[in-house]
């Protein structure tokens, strides 16, 4: 690699550091570039006591990652994705369609078999996270349903 | 370099003999793709291999015993053969129909030679038509209780009864004398139902104390088949082998070129291609009798390419390639003396009990003449789910003497410990210096008689 | 790979850390971002209070072996340990008699040379661990000394 | 079983040679005493070992280099032998003489052989008398400048200026013309006498372009000697061996019968006891010529065994007891290809620096014909004060080609890491993989040529 490439490749990398220092409180105390393959490490040190949380406040911020609500439907073996019965047909589950326990969500195909998968819950589509006629591996995450309020 | 046999292998297994595979695909110029289960996910195969596709849960039916993962994910990856290793898919002629229609080469037997030599009353005519010698017993699959009182009277007593769907040993019931043999027959035929889906058993003179002897053979699409020499595996718990070798102690060389001759006309009268093993009973009046044709590759393989040079698997691939047999029979030379311990994550204090656990101490022996098959690395768990074999130790010398010392100290320094984990190490080191085993005197029963007389 | 490229992977792991970090609460340390096979690293610090040793009580109960006056001379080879010149003869340093640096306090003996082993220490000898006429090996305690008080 | 050779074997040397021996008298049924320096004392090889003394500090000179240490612990434990491994006192003939003297076996050649063959001018002067071809150059030592210079002149330049108590590699100069000779003469001298405490110089030939060729043989008490074969070991980095091999490549059948002619003669000539390697040089016109011959087992030596089944320690601890040669010359046979990788704790990048430390990853290859030769197990810590070897990997195969793709699989499985911890494993791939090497067209220069040309 030439000089000035480098210089340009360590260039980017600080940028990133800026980024992540001005997103994260705290005293910066190492910061680690790399350029093989590319890198950024950015510690920082919190000597003071750790903040006690408002009571009344949440444990966790609501989002859709670690929503206790959201369930996934997975893939029960290695095939191909549909999300419809056939082609050009009705798509199963829609994001925003309610399911209910056993309604057929998704199609996996495997050796010409047509494997219906179906919802374990009761709920409403989120998300549906791979496209139609994409392979998936066994347990692979299909489509995310929030579940009914308990 | 010449062109890989294949662009990429799927191996439909886990385990020792995935790596194994995954090895010499990987010294063929050969991209592998790896399936595993999901406590599978970090093994040492799934490290090696090129690429991996997670197949299904824990239990095999889901897993490594269901046909669509390996083909579907050999058809996503691209792969062009399938290797499906030993037991799980490996002895299922519809996987090999399955893979052919999906146009993937099995590497293996062709289906219909598959069907036959897995039909153990079926395989005993046809070795018995091609003029190998068999055990006095039924002609085919016995139909009645009456049919086979009048076999067992005929042949007489003692006399075994073997599921025709079994083989390596799972499926069998011995009858002492007529009083037994309604029970036996009734209760093989229930356990033959039940585990192979296929109630029909024959009959056979029981032989008691005998060796267990079997011949390593090769065969190509042209139909030529060569022999490797036999291997030794009467070292066995409840049909289980614990230890293999070869050559076989004490056979004298005019069995020994019998059991070539007897393994090369039996695997060419079922049209054989691959790699396959001719098992044989040797009393001890050093009568040989054809026992069942294994139509895979042995997980005591190693014995023989240590005695050869032949790289089985390499064999195996070529010649599912299209390939022909690269060695004729002249060139065929055997040396020295291998010898093969199981070492298994079982506890022999507590009836073979599996024993397995979190591997937080794994290291393997290593030095001269020395090779160990192991699917482990210090740091992993040995799952539950499958067979508890943890490594294969395989080592040679010139002479059987110094390879069963040189056994013996490779176990010693053979270290496993972890929460749970207990091996056949000390097991092992009792058996190989053990005066009987040393003076190759041993049979089939020599460890049920040590530890259970 | 571009430098638009790089730069638009790296706003994506940044995108990962801010919802991590929104998640999940706790004073941030560290944070490592890659790009080759991409990756994104968060670590938090939890500091629990170091548990305080009551005042007073040593750092260690006092016994011999830790007393951190007593010294050890040990043998500086492999041989045949002697007390004494020669048989018979008064030994070089019985238990309770003072040592000074550099005096001879033993003999080992490795191939028929007699190596002189000296105290490294002023002080009185508590006890001499080996039988005359034993073997030794490299670096094993021959005789205790309990140095002088500074 | 045959009584033991020897009852009690001391092992006067550490890290993997160390648990070589140690696996070889376990075979054997020989005792063994390991000794160590302080930072080996939870090694393998004490590990290994029946019995281990505590020889020193970590310093060689204090430790693996000093007398009195294992002769001691030799005495103290009942020994009745000695072995020394490679480096450290195993060419030293005083060491021999003073095992003796403690009614010790020394397992090498006699003393007065070892000082004759240690004086590599003297040694040059006893081949050449036995019919040895050898370079032009000196007839002895050199004493003064004028003489090496009348020498040079007289053979052409460029010359080598070597120290006769050198060899492997290490006293050497380079004179390209006669204006560099008096400051090559002088150096050379200065470094002999600094380094082995004896300044004597010999004059030779250049031959910049070669392949370093050795022979291996085994000469047991009662004057018989065989040799096993070749080494090439043309794959060096400033004379230290990276890759070794067998047979060497593109040697043709001539010039490999008069090696192992050449090299009989040679150990005949000096009355050769025990395993010794005749070093050659073999240049780009096929000419040989003899450089040194090492008195004691080689790193190296498994490429050997893995060609002809024989365990070279078992041979010479059968030798030193005074048990004539197992095998006659037309017995050796020689059998397909071997390859020797070391893997160093060294960073190429970095000039080859040693990167020692724990090795918190150490997950060896396995699987067919695959040996490793290690001190080390994962987590043990490389300790600064010695060589840099953490692994000898050997594999074998029917063919070169097949060993190359053998090798390369088995690097990749390969896996070291800790803290500072470097490897020449990426090295080792690159250069078994590069068209030169793969094609045999490599001679010594080739690494440097590589990484520094």
């Amino acid at each position: 690699m030439s000089e000035q490439a480098w210089s340009e490749e360590f260039k980017l990398l600080r940028a990133e550091v800026s980024s992540l220092v001005k997103t994260i409180p705290g005293a910066v105390s190492t910061v680690v570039l790399r350029s093989g393959d590319r890198s950024v490490e950015v510690s920082w040190t919190h000597q003071e006591a750790p903040v006690a949380r408002p009571p009344g406040e949440p444990e966790q911020p609501r989002d859709e990652v670690a929503d206790p609500e959201l369930r996934s439907v997975v893939a029960p073996l290695v095939g191909t994705f549909y999300v419809a019965p056939e082609p050009g047909a009705e798509p199963f589950a829609r994001p925003g369609a309610r399911v209910e326990p056993g309604q057929t969500v998704a199609i996996v195909e495997a050796m010409k078999l047509m494997n219906q998968v179906p919802s374990e819950w009761s709920g409403e589509v989120v998300e549906v996270l791979v496209a139609d006629g994409q392979p998936v591996e066994f347990g692979q995450e299909l489509l995310r349903v929030r579940v009914d309020g308990t | 370099m010449t062109a890989p046999p294949f662009r990429k292998v799927l191996i439909a297994n886990r385990g020792e003999i995935a790596l194994r595979i995954a090895r010499t695909c990987r010294e063929l110029g050969i991209a592998t793709v790896a399936v595993y289960s999901t406590p599978d996910r970090d093994s040492a195969a799934v490290r090696f291999a090129d690429e991996a596709v997670h197949i299904g849960p824990a239990a095999p039916r889901r897993s490594y015993l269901s046909m669509p993962g390996p083909i579907e994910a050999a058809l996503r990856c691209g792969a062009d053969a399938v290797h499906p290793g030993y037991g799980f898919l490996s002895e299922d002629p519809d996987f090999a129909t399955v893979c052919a229609d999906n146009g993937l080469t099995f590497i293996g037997p062709r289906p219909e030679v598959m069907a036959a030599v897995g039909d153990k009353a079926k395989v005993r005519e046809l070795m018995r038509a091609a003029g190998l010698p068999v055990l006095p017993g039924s002609d085919g699959a016995v139909p009645t209780l009456a049919e086979a009182e009048r076999v067992a009277s005929e042949i007489g007593y003692p006399v075994v009864v073997k599921a025709a769907a079994g083989g390596g040993g799972r499926g069998i019931g011995i009858a002492r004398n007529a009083a037994e043999l309604p029970r036996v027959l009734q209760e093989t035929v229930a356990l033959a139902r039940a585990v192979f889906g296929n109630g029909e058993v024959y009959v056979e003179r029981y032989v008691e104390r005998a060796r267990h002897v079997e011949v390593q053979v090769l065969g190509d699409q042209a139909g030529n088949v060569v022999h490797l020499g036999e291997r030794d595996c009467s070292l066995q718990r409840r049909n289980q082998k614990l230890v293999e070798e070869a050559p076989s102690p004490g056979l004298d060389p005019r069995t020994r070129a019998a059991l070539g001759e007897h393994a090369v006309a039996g695997a060419k009268a079922v049209g054989y291609t691959g790699a396959g093993t001719m098992e044989f009973l040797v009393d001890e009046a050093g009568t040989v009798t054809f026992m069942e044709l294994n139509a895979r590759i042995q997980v005591e393989h190693p014995v023989t390419e240590a005695l050869t040079g032949i790289d089985l698997i390499r064999e195996q691939i070529r010649i599912a390639a299209g390939l022909p047999l690269a060695v004729k029979q002249e060139d065929v030379r055997l040396s020295g003396a291998a010898i093969e311990c199981r070492v298994n994550a079982e506890d022999p204090e507590a009836d073979f009990r599996p024993a397995p656990g979190r591997l937080e101490v794994f290291d393997v022996p290593g030095g001269p003449w020395t090779r160990v098959d192991s699917g482990f690395v210090r740091g992993d768990t040995v799952p539950p789910y499958y067979d508890s074999l943890l490594a294969k130790l395989v080592v040679w010398a010139p002479t059987r003497a110094e390879a069963l010392a040189r056994a013996d100290r490779a176990l010693a320094e053979f270290v496993v410990a972890g929460p749970g984990v207990v091996t056949t190490i000390p097991l092992l080191r009792r058996l190989i210096s053990h005066p009987v085993f040393a003076a190759g005197r041993h049979t089939t029963r020599f460890v049920h008689e040590l530890l259970d007389g």
